[in-house]
């Protein structure tokens, strides 16, 4: 710490002149909000690796049902039930995809050349001898369907009555929670059945069906954040200034909930598959020829001892769809979450 | 304290009066009869037993005469199980739904809480993924999937458990691994989104200070305090845990009441529907009161907000 | 005094929370005072005391619970039309403690500024508009370049001042200053109070000033009230009040004041308030020397001014 | 299995006579007039027995009776002897029991359902009794004295004495009703039995197991080999497949997987029955396009019901071209109804479409969209999606559009006749070709279809009526009627006839499968080896 | 006072933190020692890294994304940076303690007072239950909360901050720790409360003795507490000395600029002195003196070079070129002209030449 620098140029003493006005510069390039949390996510690995799967999922729900040259609906009955082939790979023995099955007995059997078949199921057949790799993209498309709407009506009521209720609080709020609780504690089923038996099976009364109760938990959610946000300062701002209560509710906290919607959503799609799901094991689900990743599995589990296959590929799509949703809602909690500064 | 008890109380027969009546309303919607042989019986038959019934009188009416029949106690008498009273039934059947239901939440409790911590405290390391991936395959693989596989696994294929039916402690094995699956997922979410959040706050970083080793920071210090939001989502899941599994109860031939409830709704046996949502109801009501209770041991801040005063 | 202008009149304003339950709290318990225009009233007191309620009620924040806030000779309280509501926003403004809480994290530094523009559509065009936000940030000392930013991208000061900007958008006669500046650092607070001053003498703004650190509080304001618990005990000219508090508790509040001054920091000796020093139970709001109030009871009225003349 | 305790039984290397049955339900009542079900009909077959009973040939043999039935000249009056026998509590089964058991079916307080099904119309007075325009006495039924019955029919049924082995048709211990009052059939300990075995456990419908033992008050018990049976209710095909591989059980219920089925296929322990019934799709003459022969016949001809039952059931089921069953009815020399019988509405896809080209140029249209309604059972989805596949390709222009919906939902819009084609099937009680015949007479409560032809009902109410004692001539009739429905008017489009399948394990013998009535007997049941 | 045994050195402390948008240099060559039984104020404004010069002698910065990345924390020969998670373990809450910023959130809500004080007690002394209790009262009266058996069952949520915050010392003092690291741990009270708080400190320092660092930003709170002062502006220390050398000599502008920033209660200025801008960005710090842009007295050197610590006193130490020989002489504001008048006629002479 000795003065040892005496030989600096002198004329570097002199005063640098510094409009300190300028200290006011912000150095970092303006990004908004949302550029910001995109660049997060673009750090978070798994996210991103979710993200590009869960593309290549979407797209293949939109494309695969196209590219095996095969009807998702065609029946092929003397075909039916025939294990997954797939060229090329139909002689590596370690691979699922040899054109073979084990019976009870141990025998090993090709049903392809016992029949004299000479094209290629690559994820084989059902039990109406339709090709499985179309129906399960074709199943994932209606499964992803079913399921976005459903969480976009569920986003769209349990929003707004989640806000409302939140906002205004007191008995409004009092009032909007029983309602809740009573909506909770009828069983869901019978609305469910009683939707779907009124309006005809198909999509659209599962969907109705599922957004029915399906937006409860959201409202929860959304309700609890609006009560933290509405005592934001904010907020209390925007009030002194003359805001409306509907336009600080749009205005100053639906942006904010974003977050916790995106989240809450993210739990939505996988439940509304599954539920979905669940109504096809009591019956209730799709019609056929229609299929979902739930009547599918539903259906290949009648057989999972006998033709294994018929249940596992979808079944995996459905885990793989799931987990990669939980692994992108939480880069995006992570991303919007104000606290992860930088 | 006594009088919140009593306006509590209250607020709960309300809800449950609403509930009930909605669901008489909804119920009457469904389209069919409750007479298994429909089918068979002509026209006039139908009408004589409809009357028998009071099946024949305007739907309020027959709300009216179920408000009555309810208050008394007597929730009426099954369709498809031939004139047995709704009460036997639902006693016979609540018991293995509920061990299986309290079982599995248990389980689920545990091994997700478990999980959920272990996840927090090794952040983004292979034990955190592990742990997330376990969590999200329990939710993504359907319930009935896992029971089949475990039922031809472990029973058929290794011998080791009875594959199916309601006969002791061994029995219960099976079914609650499967049901316990959703519950583990559930909370080793909720708990590892939770306990990140909690290790961050200044009471861990003073626990740290005091010298507190890993583990007893997360399971002394960082537990109690993340379980809140972990209890809230644990009471409708009790609640549809106890209340049985369709699923599950079929395929490990349990006596249990979710299929018997499943059952009834789709075949019109309106007392049954009845009486299985008025336990329903009551059974939400009180988790969501003990959940309320949960809450103040579990944070002693609410304590004060119930009103001990 | 009478001849001076009162901008603001608060009488009897009382401020309770959860009436009727046992968590009751009256965060303002009977305050009255008055204040002029052009002045700055500052409110001092310890945490939880009642001043930001104070403040709240009389911006309509919340519905007093009794008592009346009279600005500009209308009673704020009172059922209003929508235009008359607006009239007063307009006139009334607030500035927040907490610079990161205040600014939606979601809206462009333009847009909050020009939220009060908005709403009470002062600017005709889009070009007006942007010229306006322009102007108010030179006023707060930032530079137009800040428009297009996100709040996140500012230091906790130069938030502050997007607030200060904000409020100031709408023209406002009166400005609510809740603690503006005891979230920041020492090196920014003199900016900001700087500001404040300044803007004063431009505008000829009015503002109640409320924060704990008397330091500053001094600085700035022309006369002070200090609270404790919900009531005002003693109101007197800044000078007054530093050189001659009345109230025990005030004199204890001034002790406990550290300065940055090692020699006098040694040497101070704290005064410590005892409330059940007060002489007798009936106290009132006195003016014990002309604008010198103090809350006492009779007797120690009489003593007060025995010893002031 | 290694957990497997000797108390279940089933996997004792020793012949216990003991073994462990799966079923698909709960046994919903005891009480031989509320049942409804096959599963409490077949324990009552079991623990109660009729005056007659079907033996393991398929032949009915006496049972309460004492030998063969003695009818008056146009066979409406008939005397019954009874045998020596007594309900399990030592009270003897007298001729009383009978009356007062059908009185009690008829009985509207006793809601029963099948009580008036099986009787109104047939057994005298029954319609007025049960609407209480006669008193109970008044019934067809009376006792000539404790050991003989005298019964009165509405009119000559061929099938009368078949009707007798129902449990409809049981006697029930007065005395011991009436001593137990609500209580009566609610367990295993509120009943008396007279059959070969008793229910030992029983908690009442909502028990998923109960159990048999050996009746030792039964009249024929050296005939009766185990000592006990338990039964167990697994509702899962795989799983009821699961416990069977697991030693757990001895006998599945009707297994109708394909998938499990297949996986079976030439093992012994695969028992395979083709079942009087017969599923057919409905076309509901209520609608426009279905009101047009060419359309029906088209759509009855264009199924590929050969593959259908090959490729898709692949459980033993047969394509059926009839509306009446084979292996159901034989007339006295053992020849079976169908026998010599043509196939109907064969398939023929150029026909069919060249017929649904016709049928529609007779609409003025190009397009027909049909409202498919099926069940949400297994199979009936499969069923489903396989018709509109077959309807649809084979019929250019015709949409099908697929409901499944729940059982009791579907034959409430059956009833309101609310769809265009339906899938439904239909089971016999009785031993009679009319049970088939009856459903499509016009304005019958099961037809719900819209189909009326003169020439059909004729050939039924002579086969009811004037040839009812003409077995010959009434076969011949109900064949004409037959033919009349499918081939004349192609109003009804049959699709298969059912076989079912059980996995048994080896050493049980003697387990006796019914195709009416009650489906099962164990009491020539024996386990060996 | 430098006669003492000196108990911490901190050695050219360096510490970065990785983060998404970069590496934030959140620590640039802290060098400071610690004494026994003083108290070291270290002062400066948000983000100039108090805290985590605090955090890292405790060993407790996240581990995920911080880095130790040069220097030395030497405490009774160990270099803390080094040590393993279990070794911390043991010195945390015996050797060196912590009292943190807001009484508010550092209890844990759901446990009672009693036994969040008994913790560190069990852990480090070898104590029976009993007799841990009975410390643990010992210390609750020590702090000035009456009633300690009934409190002590009690749970933060029933304590007002004030005696929060008194038993976050407590908990601090349980051990009789070496050192107690206090993070801004009056920031959040209000000023009578605040004013107990440092009373309570003090006098338990000369009970037992510790040396303290206290953190905080309140220039009249180190007035109060400090035996010496550092000051620390974009991670580094710009100055340290003795209190009245900072309060009454200061030499670097940062320093000028924060006492002068304070309105004094009798004079009546007519504007307050405020340090124009913002802080230097951690993630890309300026190439000189951090303080260069928004120092008034900047000169060009500033904006090139970082300026060395020059020594002023035998104690006092400040990084400013203006101490460069060949620096220009400048006007310090008026305030601080007389701060260091005062000081000239306490010591009696000029220090600087
Ligand atoms: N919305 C509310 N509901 C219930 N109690 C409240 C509410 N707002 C404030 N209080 C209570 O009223 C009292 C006064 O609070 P207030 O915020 O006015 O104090 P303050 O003087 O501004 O304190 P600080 O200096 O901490 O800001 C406190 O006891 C507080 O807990
Ligand atoms: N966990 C972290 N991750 C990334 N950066 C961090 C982290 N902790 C601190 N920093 C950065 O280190 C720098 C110093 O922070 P520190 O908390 O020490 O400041 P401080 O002086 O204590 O400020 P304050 O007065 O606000 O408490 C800041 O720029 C901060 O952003
Ligand atoms: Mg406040
Ligand atoms: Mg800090």
């Amino acid at each position: 710490m000795k003065q040892q620098e005496e030989n600096i140029d002198k004329s570097l003493f002199e005063p640098a002149g510094v409009d300190t006005f300028s200290a006011e510069k912000i150095e970092k390039p303006s990004l908004n909000y949302w550029q910001d949390a995109w660049l997060r996510i673009k750090k978070n690995k798994a996210a991103v690796v979710s993200l590009v799967i869960l593309f290549l999922i979407v797209f293949m729900a939109i494309v695969g049902p196209l590219i095996s040259g095969k009807d998702f609906s065609t029946q092929t009955t003397s075909e039916a039930n025939l294990p997954p082939r797939i060229q090329g790979l139909e002689h590596v023995s370690f691979l699922p995809f040899t054109g073979e099955r084990t019976l009870k007995s141990g025998d090993v059997v090709n049903p392809y050349e016992q029949k004299g078949i000479d094209h290629y199921y690559w994820f084989g057949t059902d039990n109406l001898g339709r090709d499985l790799f179309t129906r399960v993209w074709k199943g994932t498309q209606i499964s992803l369907l079913i399921a976005v709407v459903a969480a976009v009506i569920d986003l769209i009521i349990g929003v707004a009555y989640g806000a409302i209720s939140g906002y205004f609080g007191g008995k409004i709020d009092n009032a909007m929670q029983r309602v809740l609780e009573v909506l909770m504690g009828i069983p869901n089923l019978i609305v469910v059945i009683l939707m779907i038996l009124v309006l005809k099976p198909g999509i659209i009364p599962i969907i109705i069906a599922l957004s029915i109760t399906g937006w409860i938990s959201m409202a929860r959610v959304v309700r609890a954040q609006v009560m933290k946000l509405k005592e934001q300062e904010y907020v209390l701002a925007a009030r002194t200034l003359g805001l409306s209560n509907f336009k600080i509710i749009f205005k100053h906290m639906l942006p904010n909930l974003t977050g916790v919607m995106i989240i809450n959503t993210m739990f939505t799609i996988p439940s509304a598959i599954f539920f979905e799901a669940f109504l096809s094991f009591i019956g209730l689900g799709l019609q056929e020829p229609q299929a979902s990743l739930g009547t599918l599995i539903e259906d290949g589990f009648k057989s999972m001892i006998a033709f294994p296959y018929q249940m596992v590929y979808p079944a995996i799509i459905i885990s793989v769809i799931m987990i990669v949703f939980n692994l992108v809602a939480d880069g995006v909690r992570d991303a919007l979450d104000p606290k992860m500064k930088d | 304290m006594l009088k919140y008890l009593i306006r509590r109380v209250g607020f709960m027969v309300v809800t449950l009066f609403i509930i009930v009546s909605i669901t008489f309303f909804l119920m009457k919607l469904i389209p069919g009869s409750p007479f298994v042989n429909a089918q068979k019986l002509s026209e006039a038959q139908q009408a004589v037993l409809n009357a028998k019934y009071g099946l024949d009188q305007p739907i309020p009416v027959q709300y009216f005469h179920y408000l009555i029949n309810t208050f008394t106690g007597d929730l009426g008498v099954s369709f498809q199980f031939n004139n047995t009273s709704v009460t036997e039934l639902l006693s016979y059947r609540v018991g293995p739904s509920a061990v299986l239901g309290l079982q599995a939440i248990i389980i689920g409790t545990i091994v997700g809480i478990f999980l959920g911590v272990v996840g927090a405290l090794r952040q983004n390391t292979w034990i955190d993924y592990s742990a997330t991936f376990l969590a999200v395959i329990g939710k993504s693989i359907p319930s009935f999937v896992f029971a089949g596989l475990l039922q031809y696994f472990i029973a058929v294929k290794l011998g080791l458990l009875p594959t199916q039916f309601w006969n002791g402690f061994e029995y219960t094995i099976l079914p609650t691994i499967a049901l316990a699956m959703f519950p583990i997922s559930i909370c080793a979410r909720f708990m590892r989104t939770e306990m990140v959040e909690v290790l961050e706050t200044d009471y861990i970083l003073l626990g740290k200070a005091k010298g507190a080793g890993y583990f007893e920071l997360a399971f002394k210090h960082a537990m109690r305090n993340a379980l809140i939001p972990v209890v809230t989502v644990l009471g409708p899941l009790t609640v549809s845990l106890m209340t049985g599994s369709l699923v599950i109860e079929k395929i490990f031939s349990i006596p249990g009441i979710g299929e018997q409830f499943v059952k009834a709704i789709t075949v019109n046996d309106y007392p049954v529907i009845m009486g299985t949502t008025i336990l329903f109801a009551v059974l939400f009501v009180v988790v969501v009161f003990i959940v309320d209770i949960l809450y103040g041991i579990i944070d002693p801040r609410i304590r004060v907000a119930g009103g001990n005063k | 005094m009478s001849e001076k202008d009162v901008i603001l009149q608060v009488n009897n304003l009382k401020q309770y929370f959860n009436v009727g339950k046992p968590n009751e709290v009256k965060a303002v318990d009977d305050v009255s005072f008055d204040i002029y225009r052009g002045e700055t009233l500052g409110l001092v007191g310890e945490s939880g005391c009642g001043k930001s309620t104070t403040g709240r009620s009389i911006i309509r924040l919340y519905n007093a619970t009794d008592g009346e806030v009279i600005f500009n000779g209308q009673n704020v309280h009172d059922k209003k039309s929508t235009a008359d509501l607006k009239q007063f926003n307009r006139k009334m403004q607030m500035i927040f403690q907490d610079p990161y809480a205040s600014l939606n994290p979601r809206m462009k530094v333009e847009d909050i500024i020009a939220e009060g523009i908005d709403i009470h559509g002062l600017a005709k065009t889009k070009q007006a508009r942007k010229e306006r936000v322009y102007q108010l940030l030179e006023t707060v000392g930032l530079n137009k370049e800040h428009a297009n930013r996100y709040p996140h991208e500012f230091s906790g000061g130069q938030r502050q001042r997007i607030g200060i900007a904000r409020a100031l958008a709408v023209e406002p006669d009166f400005i609510i200053a809740d603690e503006p500046i005891s979230a920041l650092d020492v090196s920014i607070q003199a900016q900001v109070v700087n500001l404040m001053k300044e803007l004063q003498e431009e505008k000829g703004l009015t503002y109640l000033f409320i924060a704990h650190d008397l330091s500053m509080v001094k600085y700035i304001s022309d006369r002070i009230g200090v609270m404790y618990f919900g009531k005002l005990v003693e109101l007197a000219p800044a000078n007054e009040l530093y050189e001659n508090p009345l109230h025990p508790y005030t004199k204890s509040l001034l002790s406990a004041i550290p300065l940055p001054d090692p020699d006098y920091e040694r040497n101070r000796k704290r005064i410590k308030y005892d409330p059940s020093v007060h002489k007798g139970t009936n106290t009132e709001f006195r003016e014990v020397k002309p604008g010198h109030f103090v809350s006492c009871t009779e007797e120690e009225f009489k003593e007060l001014q025995a010893k002031q003349s | 299995s290694g957990k497997q305790s000797s108390d279940k039984g089933t996997a004792s290397k020793d012949s216990k006579q003991e073994a462990t049955i799966l079923e698909s339900q709960e046994m919903p009542a005891m009480d031989t007039i509320q049942a409804s079900d096959t599963i409490s009909f077949t324990t009552m077959n079991n623990v109660f027995e009729g005056l007659y009973r079907f033996n393991d040939k398929e032949e009915l043999v006496p049972g309460m009776a004492d030998g063969e039935p003695v009818a008056n000249k146009d066979k409406t009056v008939y005397n019954i002897k009874l045998k020596d026998a007594k309900w399990s509590n030592g009270d003897p089964v007298k001729a009383q029991d009978f009356v007062y058991a059908w009185q009690r079916a008829l009985d509207p307080d006793q809601k029963s359902e099948y009580g008036p099904y099986m009787m109104v119309g047939k057994i005298k007075n029954a319609d007025k009794v049960y609407n209480k325009k006669a008193k109970p006495d008044e019934l067809g039924i009376k006792a000539v004295s404790d050991k003989e019955l005298q019964i009165t029919l509405e009119k000559p049924i061929p099938y009368f004495q078949s009707l007798l082995s129902f449990p409809t048709f049981y006697p029930v211990n007065e005395k011991f009703v009436k001593e137990q009052g609500d209580k009566y059939a609610k367990t295993a300990k509120n009943l008396v039995y007279n059959g070969p075995y008793e229910l030992s456990s029983w908690d009442g419908p909502q028990a998923t197991t109960w159990e048999y033992k050996k009746n030792e008050e039964y009249w024929d018990k050296k005939n009766v080999s185990m000592t006990k049976l338990t039964f167990k209710v697994s509702k899962d095909p795989q799983a009821a497949v699961n416990a069977f591989e697991a030693g757990e059980a001895d006998i599945t219920p009707k297994l109708s997987t394909p998938a499990i089925i297949s996986q079976y296929e030439g093992d012994k322990r695969m028992k395979r029955l083709l079942e009087p019934t017969v599923f057919w799709l409905k076309m509901n003459q209520g609608n426009k396009s279905l009101k047009n022969e060419n359309v029906r016949r088209a759509i009855a001809t264009a199924i590929d019901k050969e593959a259908f039952v090959k490729d898709v059931l692949q459980n033993g089921s047969v394509a059926a071209y009839y509306q009446i069953p084979k292996d159901f009815v034989h007339d006295e020399n053992g020849k079976d109804f169908r026998d010599g019988m043509p196939k109907y509405l064969e398939t023929n896809k150029d026909e069919a479409k060249k017929l649904f080209e016709k049928g529609l140029k007779e609409l003025g249209t190009s397009k027909v969209t049909l409202n498919y309604l099926g069940d949400d059972s297994e199979t009936a989805k499969t069923i489903g999606a396989f018709i509109k596949d077959q309807l649809e390709k084979t019929l250019p222009g015709l949409d099908i559009n697929i409901q499944s919906v729940p059982f009791a939902t579907r034959i409430d819009r059956d009833k309101k006749e609310d769809y265009d084609l339906q899938m439904a099937g239909w089971g016999p009680d009785y031993l009679d070709p009319i049970t088939f015949s009856d459903l499509f007479i016009t304005g019958g409560g099961n037809n719900h279809m819209g189909y009326s032809n003169k020439k059909y009902d004729q050939l039924l109410k002579d086969a009811s009526g004037k040839l009812a004692a003409k077995p010959e001539e009434r076969w011949k009739a109900l064949q004409e009627a037959e033919k009349v429905l499918l081939q004349d008017d192609a109003g009804l489009s049959p699709i298969y006839q059912r076989a079912t399948n059980y996995l048994i394990s080896n050493k049980v013998k003697g387990f006796v499968i019914h195709k009416v009535g009650p489906e099962f007997s164990y009491k020539w049941m024996k386990i060996e080896g | 006072m430098n006669k003492q045994e000196t108990i911490l050195k901190v050695n050219d402390l360096n510490i970065s933190f990785h983060t998404f948008a970069g590496e934030v240099k959140a620590i640039r060559g802290v060098n400071f020692e610690l004494k026994k039984g003083e108290t070291l104020a270290i002062v400066g404004e948000s983000g100039s890294g108090k805290s985590v010069t605090s955090k890292s002698i405790m060993g407790l910065l996240p581990k995920s994304n911080s880095e130790v990345k040069k220097g030395e924390i030497l405490f009774q020969d160990k270099n803390l940076t080094k040590l393993s998670d279990k070794q911390m373990q043991k010195i945390r809450g015996k050797d060196i303690a912590m009292v943190f910023q807001d009484p508010m959130t550092s209890l844990n809500p759901t446990m009672t007072i009693g036994k969040q004080i008994i913790e560190p007690i069990l852990k480090h002394q070898n104590a029976s239950k009993e007799e841990a209790r009975k410390r643990a009262l010992e210390l609750l009266s020590l702090v000035g909360i009456p009633k300690p058996e009934q409190r002590f069952k009690q749970y933060p949520h029933q304590f007002s901050g004030g005696m929060r915050q008194r038993v976050v010392v407590a908990i601090a003092l349980a051990c009789n720790p070496k050192i107690l690291i206090a993070d801004e741990p009056t920031t959040a009270l209000d000023v009578t409360i605040q004013a107990q708080i440092l009373e309570l400190m003090k006098d338990l320092q000369k009970k037992i003795e510790t040396s303290i660092i206290f953190i905080t930003h309140d220039l009249g709170v180190v007035a109060n507490v400090a035996d010496r002062v550092a000051v620390m502006y974009g991670g580094q220390i710009v100055e340290i000395g003795t209190v009245d050398e900072i309060f009454y000599n200061p030499q670097h502008p940062y320093t000028w600029g924060l006492l002068s920033s304070m309105p004094s209660l009798d004079a009546k200025e007519e504007k307050l002195f405020a340090i124009p801008g913002t802080p230097p960005d951690l993630l890309n710090p300026p190439k000189g003196d951090p303080f260069a842009a928004r120092n008034q007295y900047a000169m060009k050197i500033d904006f090139e070079q970082q300026p060395p610590l020059y020594q002023v006193s035998e104690t006092h130490y400040a990084a400013t070129w203006l101490l460069h020989p060949n620096a220009p002489k400048v006007e310090p504001p008026e305030s601080i002209k007389q701060r260091m008048r005062q000081f000239k006629a306490q010591k009696g002479g000029d220090h600087i030449e």
